[in-house]
């Protein structure tokens, strides 16, 4: 069946600065018809910026909320600019026109079976997590016993994202590089203390940061029975499994982050 | 009578009745069902897919793809599931749709050209082969073959001999006379001729100072090579009878018609299917809106109208 | 001692020593004049002007020029008042300035490209010469010569024979094997090789449904080129051991430290200096931020240092 | 000597449509030492979006009007939309950086010998024009007796730029191509009606317009004496004479219209 509106334009209604670097975008996107109703956490769009040249390839963002609003939607995009086409994104200002494409990708496995969920955010990594959270608290019938949420930035005021998790989660642990609030660290060594007071069989974890820091925490899960689900990164062109751009080495070969993911058991990944 | 309100639409492809001149370039539509929630793949000329080998390949490490200006680097080294599983995974999916299949062939050597035209023309759903002797990104076989004009005719033959099935042999520009090569895969056989693979470019990372591709360098599509495969059409249709198909850069319909224009009996929408999943639609849709704007019954009357100035 | 803040730019072009490693691309900068208003010439590493022939040549037609997607394509044909004119009306200008002037060169035959060598290399202003084998838009000449090695070897060797001058040969992209040419011109005596001069390309108007260009074709330039212009700089460093000077699609420092780190000696600026007529000096000082910002004293530690990832 | 002001920034004051497809366009130079003190009539401007990958090359656009504003310059394009770069350029909003390099050229050659002047406009030609006109209104010193304007469209609603031609001149006569408003016909054949009434050794003629117009007016006025220069249009890269691209021939051979042009004596163009 033919989804016309899962290519979508897109209405900016503000794009803020929330702190250095970090931006928040909402956008409207006016069918009650597309695709977006079913969208679910640890999903992403390929956005493009309407009428320009450059970025040329679409740019891949986690869905960081998403809401009906008069007969349409509601997205909202959290980033953090990296390079010129995030730049140029988080230049434009309300009422811009944009291209959408989503919900792409195959998002977090949400198991009821587990009565501990455990979040671990890398930076930014705290998009797809947060609208997770936020899935618990609208299916408030399959709510998790616990949520733990573990945060990592480089500094404190780089800490976004933070405010639903906190509503939410029974608790919610900081780690900063440089020690100005909470951990000071990795996260993934704030979440090593305290790995052995989780059951391995009733907890699972859902992370997403740098490849560096879920590389660290495959390695601290090398030989643990829990269940862990990752959300990786890698460049993408077509955003829906078509160029084999984006590939992810895993246990059988290559997988395509934007169709087979983004999304994997982080034991499947080979991590090099 | 003339009715510019309904444009005919269909070309021939040396053999091929195409019920219209879009198809979609090998390696940037899958198999067709990628984009089959964007598009009615029936309304597609025809879908070239992913370069399928005899046994599966793994493609290159990653990065894989860059974003250059105006264009894309992308070294994804023929990626593919083996011409077995392709007939047995994907072919049953587009035989669902009334639209010609046709299967971009690669091999490492002459023999395995020849295996796999062999083993898909006896494939119930294909229609066609499109012989890849031009991809950037393989350490063996691709390009190699694809600037040796002899090497280029002796595949081409091959192919030819043991099949039926109408033989497209897609050319590459990396090369000093792009019309010396199509007249020897043309002498080969090939009924018809693709062009332009993509042109062989690098990138890199200032920062970490190594190149952008783990495989150094890879293959520059997008709108930025559309001269170059304009040129290049333009060369060959001028050396060559059979049809000529053009590729590169094909954004909208206007850069469709332009490659109508000089020449070119049917077009591939490559890279412009990342940037918008519909763009084959739109570039058929505007093409007739073309036609029927100049009053063009019939799209073979604007295909090599190219006046010289 | 290292001091970052205030990093050594010189570099060495077979024997030419530049004050820093920027230069202008020939016929993209006119014979200096037209920018000094814009930028102080002093400042350049050297300055390549457009190219000159033996006699006066009036250039193609227009329309010589066309916009396409990150790029332009131009067909001037070599235009030029001729050498005599040249040397009575445009060096006394540039002499003023204290910056390496390089003479691009062109002919239509062998003895022609000597002939003017000759003439000058015994004028005072004149530094280096570059040998343009590689003009995609002359009917002889040109681009003939840099496609064929034994050709492209001659000239070298004939041009070396008769001129004191340091001989940099610049190359075409329009080739299957950039490198073969390299080692030709090299073994001909080359003291430098740049690379790349334009792709040839093409655009059409569809609704005259003529050629852009009144010469039909032209050549290509810009940021759309970039990628293969570096990867063209990547194969030749690897084979040749003549200092290789970058060419093609360099807008911006960034660029430009890509090409150097590939390998390039130095950097030429074409295209660019339309779109800004101070991008040599923005380029120039984002070298030495970039020289700085990474703590490296002296550029030649930069050149060549490509990891391979 | 040195003018690092020749390529600045403009920011854009207003950008309306005026008619159908034609703007006007209005930007802020800040700087009181740019070259834009000493702009001419006829003379040029190369425009760019700041931060825009496309349009890639500037647009020439004929200076319309330009005047001191608090500590700079207010630089006023009248342009229609044709293309691509023009559409672009359209659609810009009020407070967009853009690029702006100029005054270039060689413009209107006037002398003050002249007591007669026409003005023939054809379309869009009307833009230089119009300065030329307001520049006789600025020196009132050097006025001529006598300034006739000749201002031919498609159709009367696409008459722009006349106010200004309507207060200077002695007589501003209209044609339409369609005959919605004046002469019925091409402005060229109303000028040409009225060509013997004008005394050639007193008189200048100065036009602008679409080339097959300039190129009319060369076949009409080729056996007189009456001077004309006309400001014709090349496609162009660099617009300061570097590139050799604007090519325009001549009986010498090719000119640079950018350079030695964009004016020129219109028995010197070869109009082919
Ligand atoms: C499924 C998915 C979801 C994502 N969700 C978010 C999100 O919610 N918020 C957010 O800020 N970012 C997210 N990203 C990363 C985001 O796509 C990149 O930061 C962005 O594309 C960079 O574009 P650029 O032009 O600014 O950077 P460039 O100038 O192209 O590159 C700058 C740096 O970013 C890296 N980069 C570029 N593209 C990607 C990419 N596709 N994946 C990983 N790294 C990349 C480059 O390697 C380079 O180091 C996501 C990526 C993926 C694949
Ligand atoms: C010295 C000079 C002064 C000019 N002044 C004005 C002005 O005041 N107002 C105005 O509206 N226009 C003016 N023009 C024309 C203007 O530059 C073009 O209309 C514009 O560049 C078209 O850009 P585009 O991308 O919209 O068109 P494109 O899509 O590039 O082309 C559309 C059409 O416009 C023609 N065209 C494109 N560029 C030029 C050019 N440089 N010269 C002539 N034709 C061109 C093309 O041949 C084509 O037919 C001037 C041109 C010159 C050379
Ligand atoms: C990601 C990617 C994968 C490709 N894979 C193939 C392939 O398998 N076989 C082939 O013949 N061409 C392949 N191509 C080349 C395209 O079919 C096409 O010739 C080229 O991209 C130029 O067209 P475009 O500019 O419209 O993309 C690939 C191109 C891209 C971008
Ligand atoms: C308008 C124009 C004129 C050129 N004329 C010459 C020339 O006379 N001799 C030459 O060797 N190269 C010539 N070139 C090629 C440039 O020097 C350069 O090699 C090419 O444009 C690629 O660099 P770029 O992308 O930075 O422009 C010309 C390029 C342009 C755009
Ligand atoms: S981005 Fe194309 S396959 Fe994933
Ligand atoms: S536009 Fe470059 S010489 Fe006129």
């Amino acid at each position: 069946m033919l989804h016309k509106n899962s290519m979508m334009s897109g209405r900016i209604i503000s794009n803020r600065e929330i702190a250095k670097d970090h931006f928040l975008m909402s956008l409207k996107v006016s069918s009650a018809e597309s695709s977006f109703q079913e969208a679910s956490p640890g999903q992403f769009v390929m956005l493009r910026v309407k009428g320009r040249k450059f970025p040329f390839l679409g740019r891949p963002l986690s869905i960081y909320s998403i809401y009906p609003d008069d007969g349409g939607f509601i997205v909202e995009l959290l980033y953090r600019v990296v390079g010129e086409g995030t730049y140029v994104i988080s230049r434009l200002k309300p009422d811009e026109e944009m291209y959408i494409m989503g919900p792409l990708g195959r998002g977090f496995d949400i198991s009821p079976d587990h009565s501990c969920v455990i979040l671990i955010a890398g930076g930014i990594g705290i998009a797809p997590l947060s609208f997770l959270c936020e899935h618990y608290r609208r299916c408030a019938a399959g709510r998790p016993q616990k949520i733990i949420c573990y945060a990592g930035v480089q500094r404190s005021n780089l800490l976004v994202g933070l405010e639903r998790m906190e509503e939410i989660c029974s608790g919610v642990r900081i780690s900063t590089d440089d020690g100005s609030r909470g951990y000071h660290g990795l996260v993934t060594e704030l979440f090593k203390n305290d790995l052995s007071s989780y059951g391995h069989r009733d907890s699972i974890i859902y992370a997403c940061g740098p490849s560096a820091m879920l590389k660290g925490l495959a390695g601290i899960l090398k030989d643990q029975s829990v269940s862990c689900q990752v959300s990786v990164e890698e460049r993408m062109a077509c955003g829906v499994g078509a160029c084999l751009g984006c590939a992810v080495r895993v246990k059988s070969g290559y997988k395509r982050v934007c169709r087979d993911g983004p999304v994997f058991d982080i034991h499947e990944i080979v991590w090099d | 009578m003339k009715n510019p309100r309904n444009p005919k639409l269909q070309v021939d492809i040396g053999g091929l009745a195409l019920k219209n001149p879009v198809m979609t370039a090998s390696g940037t539509f899958g198999y067709g069902e990628e984009y089959s929630r964007y598009i009615d793949l029936n309304r597609l000329g025809a879908i070239i897919v992913k370069g399928v080998s005899l046994e599966r390949r793994e493609g290159n490490p990653p990065q894989r793809i860059m974003e250059t200006p105006c264009g894309m680097l992308n070294s994804i080294g023929l990626e593919n599931v083996g011409v077995r599983s392709f007939i047995d995974d994907k072919i049953p999916f587009l035989k669902k749709f009334n639209v010609p299949v046709i299967v971009n062939i690669f091999g490492e050597t002459a023999p395995e050209y020849r295996k796999v035209a062999e083993i898909l023309s006896d494939v119930e759903g294909v229609h066609g082969l499109e012989v890849n002797i031009s991809c950037p990104n393989v350490e063996k076989g691709g390009v190699a073959f694809g600037a040796d004009p002899d090497m280029a005719y002796e595949i081409t033959r091959d192919v030819k001999s043991v099949t039926d099935l109408p033989v497209i042999v897609k050319l590459t520009p990396n090369i000093t006379d792009i019309a010396e090569i199509a007249e020897s895969v043309e002498s080969g056989g090939a009924d018809a001729i693709s062009l332009i693979n993509t042109l062989k470019g690098m990138s890199v990372d200032i920062e970490k100072r190594v190149p952008h591709l783990k495989n150094i360098t890879g293959g520059l599509s997008g709108p930025a090579v559309k001269p170059v495969a304009l040129r290049m059409v333009w060369e060959v249709v001028n050396r060559v009878s059979v049809p000529v198909i053009g590729v590169g850069g094909i954004m909208d319909a206007a850069d469709a018609v332009e490659f109508l224009i000089v020449g070119a009996r049917a077009v591939q929408v490559g890279t412009a299917n990342f940037v918008n999943p519909r763009a084959t639609m739109d570039i058929l849709e505007g093409i007739e809106d073309y036609l029927i704007d100049h009053d063009i019954s019939d799209i073979n009357e604007l295909i090599g109208m190219l006046k010289k100035g």
